[in-house]
């Protein structure tokens, strides 16, 4: 499997995020004509930021929808749909909205299986997008995993790179559950080098992106860019090695992986794209210490965002992010180094982030 | 289109057997109930046998059903396993869903029943998005939703009304309007406008009938289910019917008080099973005779079921964890 | 109940003025966001100012409102604060919300203007609670529900309908049909019925109008409110519109090519306010300088408020993590 | 405060848990007019267990109302005449029916005083059933308590005695916030010592309910029942004393009172009615960990169903709920106690069930 690279060798190809989900849906839809994709604006000009641009083109008003804003009902159509033999794909543009389906995804799509005694299945996927910046505000920036992880029965992702994108999508599609696609609207323009070919991901493994053995970071979805990020700084300018994992998964949780890094580091720090208290950190911080407690040194530490919703002011965001320098914070914490030190200031030096707080990058202007 | 045409004698006594059937289980169901081995929550639809009956009559074998709470009719009427439905209900393992559903949970493949569920309105949509399913995939089929009146008013209900006109999807949908929610008249819910009329504004072809008359609501059935599998589009059925026994559980409940017993004495009277009894005597020849054997036979197959149930293997915990995800 | 009567030409110069004044507050904001400083999402109400100004100067000031993402035209209309809602925009301390909610989430109870806010449907069923609440408290007042035609959908619209018909609630539902959800046509998320008689087969009552002609929709939504606040029930009023600019966002986005030409046209060529100054002109008497003095006033009082908002305090993370919890 | 007693003595009054719910209703009630009560049932025959009963008869057409099916849109109604001056209080016969209001309660009602900068605030009780038993299967016995407790905003209480029923019911409907209580089905019967007099329990804090050394038990809701059961037969049995935090309050979490029984017990298991991953016991065991890592002997626990919906069948249900001797297990576990010991022997018999493990009582006989 390819390991993400941000500066893509000349002879590889390189897509973005947005492309790749493209790509994905593309390349199913070819092989399986049971694959339709439906969501509010999915046919639009701007095809939910590019990723499902041209669909209708190639497959026809049979197979590509716009839908009615009716998120539960919608839902519950493409869950019938499935059980009826086709093999929906459901679009929203953010996943706040998709609080209006939380009946369907729990009571239907996600116990469908097991109270009917295996007789029937939902391969059901639902892309959903985690918005942030740009005054998004306390309703569109949200960041729900924990709240469908813990429905049993329900697969939830979160890939990170475009090359994960693709092949968990690919997944998520075949796979005969269903599946929440979770992605974090600042990771569609990244690019990452993808290959042309039909590739699956799994849907149940994290990745090692930064090898080390200080410090495990086991970070979901842009925070493992942040996590990346803070351990090649760390690494330049400290000699520091962090360990990150980029979870890709939050249900099921790779606890595996996260056990076998922290019996060599000692040391837990958890990062997640959402609210603090019910995040998918804290559960799997729990399931670190309930599994391997005497292989920690020290606490686990949770980096996650403070508990209350998001501002929409410029003004008040500017901290409410955690990013590259939270993380080093922490990880220096823990391995007692010292604040004080001309190689940390060097290093926030290194780290700073350049241009506007609340833009993925400088060529964002808004408003979406 | 099929013109409706007059029923001949065996599609009426089919029609009268499989509400008597429905009937007699249901109450068989009731009296074992006392004994405390069925142990989930049952809705049962004695009294509005004659919707399910004259519905499920008007598709075919690869016609689907969506239904509720109050399923056992629905189930029963296109054809579900009966053994399989009351070894569900004991919870055994060769119940339909292996015990994991009980009554609530009812589901045949074999014969197209996808499934009931109890979240009110929960099916509703999915049976829209079977029959858009079989559109695209451009097949025949329709797909029956059954749910009663109080469903109507959760939202999602309009929603799928709104795609299924949209698309022209052919599914039906058919509201059992027994008047109440649980205990809870519709007068409490509802302003006072039929609801047949909010599925037309939206665009549904709808008709209304007598869902204690089986014959009016099979032609009624019959001709709206052929128009949705013409590619007329969804249609919206309301049946005015009757719940003789509590919300849930096998028991009367006049004394709670909640309906008038001038409004229970009509609901009695409004049998569907006695009064098409009496018609088909005196117009298709049907006799004491005749109905004599369907006793006899449906309590024969009732007693195979419940002794198919009972002496089924009780699953465990072990089998409780298997399944979660396909 | 109030009979209709003419308008006088002072009332006729007010409407005009409300929404001229309207326009050049969007104006500027579309003019300033090129900027980069009013860094959160807006929806601009340009040629939509009738149904806003038309509707609101019917109501009382203690009468409320309600609103979703496209809200600055109600906000206004309703006598909402224009430097508390520039200065939001542009995330300072002194906004509405103190710049927690920016363009999609506005307030000013002194005005009775209760709240907009983003997610599609999320106010409406908040319109009838408040207009049950005055009911119960037996006073007199009256509630708005401004969505658009996309928010139609939402099965909660429906859940809204049926409970104000079931309790006579005094709200008034204000559907701004401009034909659009974002970039897809109603063709693609409705089939071919009116709305709002939908909402007359709920049983409330409904009218319809052309929401380009502000004296129209004032008339509709004065008798619709007297009703209302008479006890005659909720009323749902549906005015025909059109979007000017990007759904979201300070330009035009012709050059996406999901609008014809033609329909561009016809849309820019029903200004409401185009119209208005007309009519005005000829009937009561307008004068070019009357309009001049208005602009000047207006463009005097934008500037004030860019001001006010430029030079306010922004806040910063120490404000973002109070008032969680009342 | 008083200390909840099963055995009440002669001269106190004794309530069940419903009784204490209809009691707060209706001294809240008297005192304060804005105070409404809406839902499914609520003026019916039946009165939601009883709890609801006599309050249309005292208070009417206009303070007591039934509803349509329709939870999102009469959550959003019920906020709006929050924002009006009204105190309602709705009702869910089931917890499950909740996620069709999820929009609603996250997106609004959570929300409304933050994003409007403290304006105006939304003083709603929710009040949630949680089902159990009686084959309620898959869809009528959710224990979705972490699902809301992750969401800024929103007050979560479960009370487990009669006494702390009323108490709490009055604080939430007396609050300014949305509250969730949540009430489990297996506590209305039960009784408990409830003063007549208005009275008023604190929203964020547990409480001791029984009081030991060995290892602490917070256990939610029913689960802190069975822990008290488990506390009462350790001691008489084995003389092991565990501390038995009845956690009362969900978000927020009153991790202090954890944090001060572990500083003296070294050990910890939590005990919740939910499925285990996402659970709020984990991330109680997270915040412990994070804050006191070094009080901890050994590994955390956590007592939870599996992580599967609820079958129907009698016979699958037998060993799915987790009850005095699961707790009793681990906390021997813990503290390592030979479990072939005939001290064990006889505890196991003290503790075991009488009559069929799916009715709160042995007057149960269904099918509610
Ligand atoms: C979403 C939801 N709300 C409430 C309930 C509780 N409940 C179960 S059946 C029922 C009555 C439904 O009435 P109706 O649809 O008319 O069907 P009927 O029981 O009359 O056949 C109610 C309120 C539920 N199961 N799901
Ligand atoms: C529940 C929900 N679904 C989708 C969206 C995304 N969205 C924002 S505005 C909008 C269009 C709404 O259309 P309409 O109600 O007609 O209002 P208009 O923008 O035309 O004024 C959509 C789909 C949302 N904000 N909330
Ligand atoms: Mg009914
Ligand atoms: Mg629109």
């Amino acid at each position: 499997m390819l390991i993400a690279k941000y500066m893509p060798e000349l002879e590889q190809r390189s897509l973005s995020f947005a492309e790749a989900v493209r790509e994905a849906l593309e390349q199913v839809m070819e092989k399986d004509p049971r694959v339709i994709v439906i969501g509010e604006g999915v046919p639009d000009p701007k095809a939910i930021f590019n990723s499902t641009i041209g669909l209708r083109d190639k497959y026809g008003t049979g197979r590509v929808f716009d839908m009615p804003l009716a998120e539960n009902g919608l839902t519950g159509v493409c869950i019938g749909a499935a059980l009826n033999g086709l093999r929906p794909v459901m679009v929203h543009q953010r996943i706040d909205f998709a609080l209006l389906a939380m009946d369907q995804l729990v009571n239907n799509a996600a116990k469908w299986h097991y109270m009917f005694d295996g007789k029937a299945s939902v391969p059901l996927v639902v892309r959903m997008i985690v918005g942030r910046g740009w005054g998004q505000g306390p309703q569109h920036s949200q960041s729900l995993q924990a709240m469908f992880a813990q429905v049993p029965g329900l697969k939830v992702v979160m890939p990170t790179t475009a090359y994960d994108a693709k092949g968990m999508l690919i997944s998520a599609i075949e796979d005969d559950n269903p599946v929440l696609f979770i992605e974090h609207r600042w990771l569609h323009d990244i690019q990452d080098i993808v290959p042309e070919e039909y590739y699956r991901v799994p849907l149940d493994q994290g990745r090692i992106l930064h090898e080390g053995d200080a410090v495990t970071v086991a970070a979901f979805s842009y925070m493992a860019l942040e996590a990346l990020t803070a351990a090649k700084a760390l690494r330049t300018e400290l000699g520091t090695a962090i360990e990150v994992l980029d979870m890709r998964s939050v249900r099921p949780l790779d606890v595996g992986l996260v056990l076998n890094s922290v019996r060599k580091t000692g040391r837990l720090i958890v990062a997640d794209t959402a609210f603090r208290t019910g995040s998918i950190a804290g559960e799997l911080i729990s399931q670190v210490v309930e599994q391997a407690f005497d292989k920690l040194k020290t606490h686990p530490v949770r980096i996650t965002l403070p508990d209350h919703p998001a501002p929409t002011s410029y003004f008040m965001t500017e901290h409410y992010y955690p990013g590259p320098q939270t993380i080093i914070d922490e990880v220096l914490k823990l391995v007692g180094v010292d604040r004080h030190s001309d190689g940390y200031k060097k290093l926030c030096a290194v780290t700073q982030r350049r241009g506007p707080h609340d833009t993925p990058n400088r060529e964002f202007s808004g408003p979406f | 289109m099929k013109q409706v045409r007059a029923m001949d004698t065996v599609e009426q006594s089919q029609l009268f057997h499989s509400m008597l059937r429905i009937r007699r289980i249901e109450e068989a169901l009731a009296r074992k109930y006392a004994e405390q081995e069925m142990r989930c929550p049952i809705h049962l639809c004695v009294g509005q046998e004659a919707i399910a009956v004259g519905v499920c009559a008007a598709l075919n074998q690869t016609d689907l059903v969506f239904s509720n709470h109050r399923a056992h009719g629905h189930y029963l009427a296109k054809g579900g396993g009966l053994a399989e439905l009351v070894a569900e209900v004991y919870g055994r393992e060769t119940g339909c869903c292996g015990g994991r559903g009980g009554s609530m949970h009812l589901i045949d493949l074999s014969v197209g029943f996808m499934g009931s569920t109890p979240i009110v309105g929960g099916t509703v949509p999915l049976a829209v998005g079977a029959a858009w399913a079989a559109t695209l995939k451009r097949n025949r089929q329709v797909t029956v939703s059954f749910f009663g009146d109080g469903c109507f008013e959760e939202g999602v209900v309009h929603e799928s009304l709104n795609f299924a006109a949209l698309h022209k999807i052919p599914v039906v949908f058919v509201c059992e309007n027994n008047d109440f929610s649980v205990y809870t008249r519709r007068t409490e819910r509802q302003p006072d406008r039929p609801m047949f009329e909010i599925a037309q504004a939206h665009g549904v072809e709808a008709a209304t009938g007598n869902g204690n008359d089986v014959e009016e609501v099979f032609n009624i059935a019959t001709t709206a289910i052929d128009k949705a599998r013409c590619g007329l589009g969804p249609q919206f059925l309301e049946f005015r019917t009757y719940r003789w026994r509590e919300h849930c559980g096998p028991n009367f409940d006049d004394d709670l008080r909640y309906r008038l017993p001038l409004e229970i004495e009509a609901g009695l009277n409004a049998c569907p099973i006695a009064h098409y009894r009496s018609k088909l005597t005196k117009a298709n020849g049907l006799s004491g005779l005749d109905i004599d054997r369907y006793e006899l036979e449906i309590q024969a197959e009732i007693e195979v079921a419940f002794n198919f149930a009972l002496s089924s293997r009780r699953p465990g915990i072990e089998d409780a964890n298997r399944k979660v995800y396909a």
